[in-house]
């Protein structure tokens, strides 16, 4: 249908600066999530997109048209509120029959469709009710339908899940891939959930401060981030901090980390190396040892975490406190304490320039 | 009240409330003068009902006196007490309105005529006849006042009958039928009145004299009073004392002021009044006066007719007439 | 809304913040009135001391003469038109102060809207007088501008009746309305245009409906006592200016007969609390 | 963008359209007092006699305090009052509440003027009798309506769980009510309080009925007048109180926030 | 300080049935999660804790005392509010300065302490802003510090790091545990995330349809689920559906599926085994076969997932979708369209009754 274009945008509130000189480029039918931690920005760009507030300075064109003067209700989009902002004067079933409505479709079709979204929320039963008289997840699925069932051309979604449980969630998740899928609709999407960032969507991008700070695929951002920040506001790394070698870094104890991935650097400066937890082995013998693991440390466990499928040990080490996931196998536990050794390859670790 | 206060009820702007003349009396005797102002007699009725030994001195038209002493509001008036009293015109100081069973209630003060008045723009030479006001010319430029009674006491005066003693009803309400389509609209005070004629917005009316008089001599508008040849409504006004006034003493010196020929004399040359009841008083104006010259000439005398008291289910059945005939209109 | 939050103690929570107001009330004006019900009953005024009596005949009066039924209706008509208008004028005027400006000015406006209103109600129909008649200032205006000669005199007049008493009565539709105008959440209007709703159909399906408090309460007030109005109607209105409330006005005033002016305002007040009672459902239906 | 604006700047233009109506009878009120003629003549004659012989006019400068100071105690008491009644009627459910509701409907519904006389004919019967504070009693009752009216039309857009919070946090009722629902219903309680203020300073049946001689509010002193003929004093004492009360206003609208933000 | 008690509470709005029958100890100083889909029930629990709403039926207490007649704000309560309910018309700083200001503390005691949470939250810089300026993520913040400046006994958090990214996320529980452990304080915290719920809780609570479905520590409640249910509302399950031999059941192509944990049932009955996607080992041979791992079941790969940390395998058998977990090592990877074998041990299979 249309993709969107964000060329060099900023906005401020006051001397705020909450959106910096942001390009992205949302990819037709593509589905883009926008990360970044409180306050970065995230909302106010789907505004910008949206047209409900406006770019100090910057372009922004959907479907190849700069719609600087296009107003919002001719945009095509389709938003879920952070808020939510269901209308509570009109029953549920207003809410979500609202876009129709005005479109002028027939009343029976709008039935209809009303009926099938709010069964695809599974609130086919609440169709009654007015919004205060909803849980708060039931809320955010009425919103969800109601920007959905008009079918819009770009789909806007502020966090449109974060009070679902998983399982709901992943139905969801599930129903809105398809949707996207099916007609084509360019969404964008922000999310605190990682793993339903990773899973759901194309592309990444992460900002920070009002600024871009990377975009890509998925597994591109979570395998080659950037900066220390990218690495570890999306998953988790431990982060090793000293000088580069040819390949790879000295930390300030002379122990050399060897980096098979990430930016190529001229020896001598200042860098890190990130190193995801579920990239290193831990194990309690110095045995054992893999050829390819060229990266071997030793270090205490000091607290282990359970996570369900996985828990997180807390290495120390020389001051550091370095994390490893291990998968909930069933099998063995080390006890806090313990002395272990990490082991994981260069292709696990990632090196990027000081910031 | 205190003892040397007086209390006196009166309508706004009527002469008891005259800054001069109240300082004057206070100094005279010592006593203090306290306005209170209505708007209706019934009002006034009502005033006194509710407010039994407030008042001293209370305003009453002559018609409404039988109403009063009726229901026990005002007490008979010593006359001896009121030097001036023995000026007032025989007539009126005579009025079967005012004396009952020999006793006076009430002491004529002014009296005034509901005539007609004209805008002196609209005509060259003033009209002699009521039916003046029927004239297509004038349409949409003639006003009367708001007063069921007067409206109705007007009508037979144009269809030649006693205000008093209205014999053909029908021929009233037809003539005020044929009246309203002429009519800008209905006035209710001396203010209304003067603000179109300020305004060039009507050409005649009913008016009263005194109003018409203080209008032409005081505000210097272009109007002038009408007695028509078929006559014109007359009214009288006097004081009387309530029923348990606290300062009778004060009230009737303050009466014998009202009607003192100094008082009167000044009212008139500073502000324009009635004519007063005092023929003395009259007598003291300039030989040219209006109130002199116009309404002190026996023609006019013959052609007015004083308003009598009527009934409650009089004044109901000329209320309901009027209201019918504004609603006709509308 | 207000239910969910109804703790569930009720009235006797309630009395505390109820009663003064209330007993106020009672004292000042329903005692008062409720004498005035017993008059509406009576033949005369005991106060007249005359001999009274029990009688339905002051209710029958209305009903008898054509001519009350006739002002009623025309009092009622010209409360609507007068709440129409006050609506069409008011409405988008709380609109724009609640909506689009923005910071201290919306503050200054809010006060200045209401200002005329502390006014003298009588000073205020003299100076229309002084605009509407022929040769006021409409008048003089319009004919300054328009190239051709016309002749403006509303004074008297049905329409100078309406242009008093909406003037009169618009800062409360305004006033009321901003109330619950600046309420409503941005996000809403901005969740029904990304809906693809023009902002007229916001307006209608969004704003208005959310607004309605506040248009229930301002029609209200201007509704209920315009139809019992008549000082404006009698000094604006001329000869076409006779309604419900003067011929009250004249039972009273013009003659001693409060036992009718109190029936035929009883009457007024049981078809103006009809009416809202019939407007109010209506009205939630339609918010 | 380019609509906002242009609608924003139609809306600016509406609102000052709006106070050229609403402002119209003031500025003629104004010009008047100026004026030579007493009745409204063109064309126009400036003088300042009128404002003269009003400093002279003791009884009406009287009147007009004691109109002011009713009015304002009359404001205070509605407020207080009104919201008080309002805030019952929003968060208590009860048997009889719709009832309570409708009763407001009559000081309104019920023509000023036999509202008066009744209380003329009650006070007297009770003994309360007239003056000043029997006028306030009245004043108080027929502003009352207005202020819950008010206030109730703009609690109904308060959110209820803001008083759940507060009580989460310790909050008692009353300091509930004054931290966190007066300030939402606070340009309600204004306008409330506005409208108070306008209908006992423009009161004049009631005050008509309740004043005792020499001691009248400044409605009757207007009304008493337009017998004899109404002076533009009026029109001067008028211009002066919208004058002062403007400045007033516009002072309160630059320190104090109310009908503010979210 | 106080423990909460609630026993044999309901509550209906009209014929719907919100809370049914609940009854659960919250115990002093404990922190507790409530987990529950959306409408469970969550929020309504409580409000009826906090005094907002009163139950039908059923009795509650704090610190021993039926607080039936005690009013909310002598409860002492904390509440974050699911739509955080901030004051619009005060600062930032004075809605969280509210709760000790109506206590009476002095000025000064107030600005340190108000500076305190915010800066706890790391909003120290946005103090007076008014809400309607902030971020969600912002917004949540402010309701967390009003919550617990005023250290009250009981903290109620309805999804009160929702709207957070990660790493804040991670930060505030971190706060939250520490707050609730130095003063004590019960805490009741409903979550969506399941890893918070995990790591954060002493125990934890599911609720479904108002009814509490089970209840205990997190590890009991992962590895030991009573329930279809509650074996796939928290974290994920392969369900298998069978009848029951002694020590297993059998599936209906006779497979045997070996269970070492969960209910005794009665051979013959129908039953369900629950296996955690993570405990399952998945390979391409059939080879290398450990004895522990009796269960051992083939199939071919029909789709990966790939979650940061971890991928998840659908493998499609017998007309089933088995998801297995494998954590993101860097090393091996299986190609969709792979057969492949499935082994996991009895002691990571749970068997439940059929319900
Ligand atoms: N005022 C009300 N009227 C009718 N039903 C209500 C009302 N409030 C809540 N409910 C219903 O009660 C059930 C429980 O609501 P509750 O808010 O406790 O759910 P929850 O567990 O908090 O859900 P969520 O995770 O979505 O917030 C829901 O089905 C909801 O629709
Ligand atoms: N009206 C406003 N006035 C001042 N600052 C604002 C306003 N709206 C937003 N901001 C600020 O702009 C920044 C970006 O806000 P935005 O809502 O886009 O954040 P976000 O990325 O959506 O965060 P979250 O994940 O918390 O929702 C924040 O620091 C916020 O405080
Ligand atoms: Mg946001
Ligand atoms: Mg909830």
């Amino acid at each position: 249908m249309a993709g969107v274009q964000v060329s060099n945008v900023s906005r401020s509130f006051g001397a705020h600066k909450a959106l910096d000189d942001v390009s992205i480029d949302f990819a037709d039918g593509g589905f883009y999530a926008l990360l970044g931690p409180s306050g970065s920005g995230k909302t106010t760009l789907l505004r910008q997109i949206a047209g409900f507030d406006f770019p100090d300075s910057g372009r922004i064109a959907i479907g190849g048209e700069s719609v600087e003067r296009v107003p919002v209700e001719k945009r095509r989009i389709g938003m879920v509120f952070q808020n939510y902002a269901l209308f509570p004067n009109m029953s549920v079933a207003d809410n979500v029959a609202f876009g129709l409505s005005v479109r002028g479709e027939a009343k029976t079709v709008i039935a209809a469709e009303v009926q099938r979204a709010l069964d695809l929320v599974q609130l086919g039963k609440l169709g009654g009710r007015r919004p205060h008289q909803l849980s708060g997840g039931q809320r955010q699925r009425v919103a969800l339908a109601r920007a959905i069932v008009t079918k819009p051309r770009v789909l806007l979604l502020d966090e449109p899940l974060g009070a679902l449980d998983k399982a709901l969630r992943v139905d969801m998740q599930i129903e809105l891939k398809r949707i996207q899928r099916e007609i084509g609709i360019t969404t964008i999407f922000v999310t605190h959930d990682q793993e339903e960032a990773l899973t759901m969507s194309d592309r990444i991008g992460i900002l920070r401060d009002g600024r871009l700070v990377q975009e890509g695929p998925p597994e591109e951002i979570y395998d080659r981030p950037k900066s220390e920040f990218a690495a570890t506001f999306l998953g988790d790394a431990n982060i090793f901090r000293g000088d580069t070698t040819g390949n790879g870094i000295r930390l300030a104890d002379g122990t050399a980390i060897a980096a098979g991935a990430g930016a190529k650097l001229a020896a001598g400066a200042k860098a890190s190396c990130a190193v995801r937890p579920e990239r290193i082995r831990i194990a309690t013998d110095a045995g054992a040892s893999d050829a390819a693991d060229a990266n071997v440390l030793r270090g205490q466990v000091s607290k282990r975490i359970f996570a369900g499928n996985n828990s997180t040990y807390f290495v120390e080490r020389a001051g550091q406190t370095l994390k490893v996931i291990v998968q909930n196998t069933g099998i063995e536990r080390l006890a806090e304490g313990q002395d272990v050794v990490l082991r994981w390859s260069p292709e696990s670790t990632v090196l990027i320039a000081a910031n | 009240a205190k003892a040397d206060d007086v209390h006196v009820l009166n309508w706004k702007g009527y002469g008891t409330d005259e800054p001069w003349a109240v300082a004057a009396f206070e100094k005279a005797t010592g006593n203090k003068v306290i306005n209170d102002f209505f708007n209706s007699e019934q009002e006034m009725l009502t005033k006194i009902r509710t407010n039994p030994g407030l008042y001293d001195v209370v305003m009453i038209n002559a018609a409404f006196n039988d109403q009063a002493m009726d229901g026990k509001l005002i007490q008979p008036i010593d006359t001896s007490k009121l030097p001036n009293y023995a000026d007032i015109s025989k007539d009126k100081a005579g009025s079967p309105m005012l004396v009952h069973d020999g006793k006076v209630y009430g002491v004529p003060w002014v009296w005034g005529l509901t005539a007609l008045a004209i805008n002196e723009k609209s005509f060259d030479k003033p009209p002699t006849s009521i039916a003046e006001m029927w004239d297509a010319a004038h349409k949409g430029r003639v006003v009367i006042r708001d007063d069921a009674v007067e409206a109705v006491q007007f009508g037979a005066i144009a269809t030649g009958q006693n205000i008093n003693d209205i014999k053909d009803m029908d021929a009233v309400k037809a003539k005020l039928t044929s009246l309203m389509p002429q009519i800008k609209t209905f006035w209710s005070s001396e203010n209304d009145w003067n603000q179109m004629v300020a305004s060039n917005q009507i050409d005649i009316g009913t008016y009263w004299s005194g109003s018409a008089d203080r209008a032409k001599t005081h505000f210097k508008l272009p109007v002038a009073l009408v007695v028509p040849q078929e006559g014109a409504v007359a009214w009288l006004d006097a004081f009387s004392i309530p029923v348990g006034a606290k300062n009778v003493a004060g009230a009737e010196a303050f009466i014998n002021y009202m009607i003192d020929p100094k008082f009167y004399v000044e009212w008139v040359t500073k502000v324009g009044a009635p004519v007063s009841a005092n023929t003395k008083a009259v007598e003291a104006l300039p030989e040219d006066a209006f109130n002199r010259k116009v309404m002190g000439d026996p023609e006019v005398a013959k052609r007015i007719q004083f308003q009598a008291p009527i009934t409650d289910a009089q004044r109901e059945a000329y209320l309901a007439l009027w209201q019918q005939l504004k609603v006709d209109v509308k | 809304m207000a239910a969910a939050t109804a703790s569930r103690s009720g009235l006797r929570s309630a009395l505390p913040l109820l009663a003064p107001a209330y007993l106020w009330l009672t004292v000042a004006i329903f005692l008062p009135l409720s004498a005035m019900v017993f008059f509406s009953f009576m033949t005369e005024l005991p106060l007249s001391g005359k001999p009274w009596a029990f009688t339905l005949g002051n209710y029958a009066a209305f009903f008898s003469q054509s001519l009350y039924l006739t002002l009623l209706l025309a009092s009622l008509r010209l409360g609507l038109e007068v709440t129409l208008w006050c609506i069409v004028i008011g409405y988008p005027a709380a609109y724009v102060l609640a909506k689009v400006l923005k910071g201290r000015s919306r503050e200054a406006i809010f006060l200045l809207v209401i200002l005329p209103f502390w006014s003298n109600g009588l000073v205020r129909i003299f100076s229309w007088a002084m605009v509407l008649r022929e040769g006021g200032i409409l008048d003089t205006a319009l004919n300054a501008v328009l190239p051709f000669k016309i002749n403006i005199d509303l004074m008297y007049s049905y329409p100078a009746v309406i242009i008093g008493l909406v003037h009169s009565y618009v800062p409360y539709m305004v006033l009321t309305c901003y109330l619950t105008l600046q309420a409503i959440d941005d996000s809403l209007i901005e969740a029904g245009r990304s809906l693809g709703a023009s902002r007229l159909q916001v307006l209608k399906r969004v704003i208005i409906p959310l607004s309605m408090p506040g248009l229930v309460a301002g029609a209200a007030l201007i509704f209920v006592p315009v139809v019992g109005s008549f000082m404006e109607p009698r000094i604006l209105g001329g000869r076409t200016g006779t309604f419900y409330g003067t011929v009250i006005e004249d039972q009273f005033v013009a003659v001693f007969n409060w036992p009718l002016g109190a029936a035929l305002s009883f009457i007024l007040l049981a078809v103006v609390l009809v009416i809202l009672a019939v407007a109010s459902p209506v009205l939630k239906r339609a918010a | 963008m380019a609509t906002t604006r242009i609608l924003e700047w139609v809306g600016r233009l509406y609102i000052w359209l709006l106070l050229a109506f609403l402002y119209l009878p003031i500025i003629i009120m104004a010009l008047m007092s100026f004026n030579v003629s007493p009745f409204y003549q063109l064309p126009f004659e400036w003088t300042t006699e009128w404002y003269a012989s009003l400093w002279q006019n003791d009884q009406l400068i009287a009147a007009t305090w004691n109109s002011v100071e009713i009015a304002i105690i009359t404001t205070i008491i509605c407020t207080v009052l009104g919201s008080a009644a309002s805030l019952a009627l929003y968060r208590y459910e009860f048997r009889g509440k719709k009832f309570l509701q409708a009763l407001l409907f009559p000081p309104i519904a019920i023509p000023w003027l036999i509202t008066g006389t009744a209380m003329l004919i009650f006070f007297f019967g009770v003994g309360i009798g007239r003056g000043l504070h029997a006028i306030l009693l009245g004043h108080v009752a027929l502003a009352l309506p207005y202020v819950i009216v008010v206030v109730s039309a703009r609690l109904q857009t308060f959110a209820p769980e803001l008083e759940e919070a507060a009580r989460s946090l310790g909050a008692n009722q009353w300091q509930v009510t004054r931290r966190v629902t007066l300030p939402w219903i606070m340009p309600g309680v204004i306008a409330g309080g506005l409208f108070a203020f306008a209908v006992s300073f423009d009161q004049f049946v009631v005050s008509y009925f309740l004043a005792t001689p020499g001691q009248t509010t400044l409605p009757v002193e207007i009304y008493a007048a337009i017998r004899k003929g109404f002076t533009p004093e009026i029109n001067a004492v008028s211009t002066i109180i919208i004058v002062v009360s403007m400045a007033l206003m516009l002072l309160t609208a630059r320190f104090f926030k109310f009908g503010g933000e979210k």
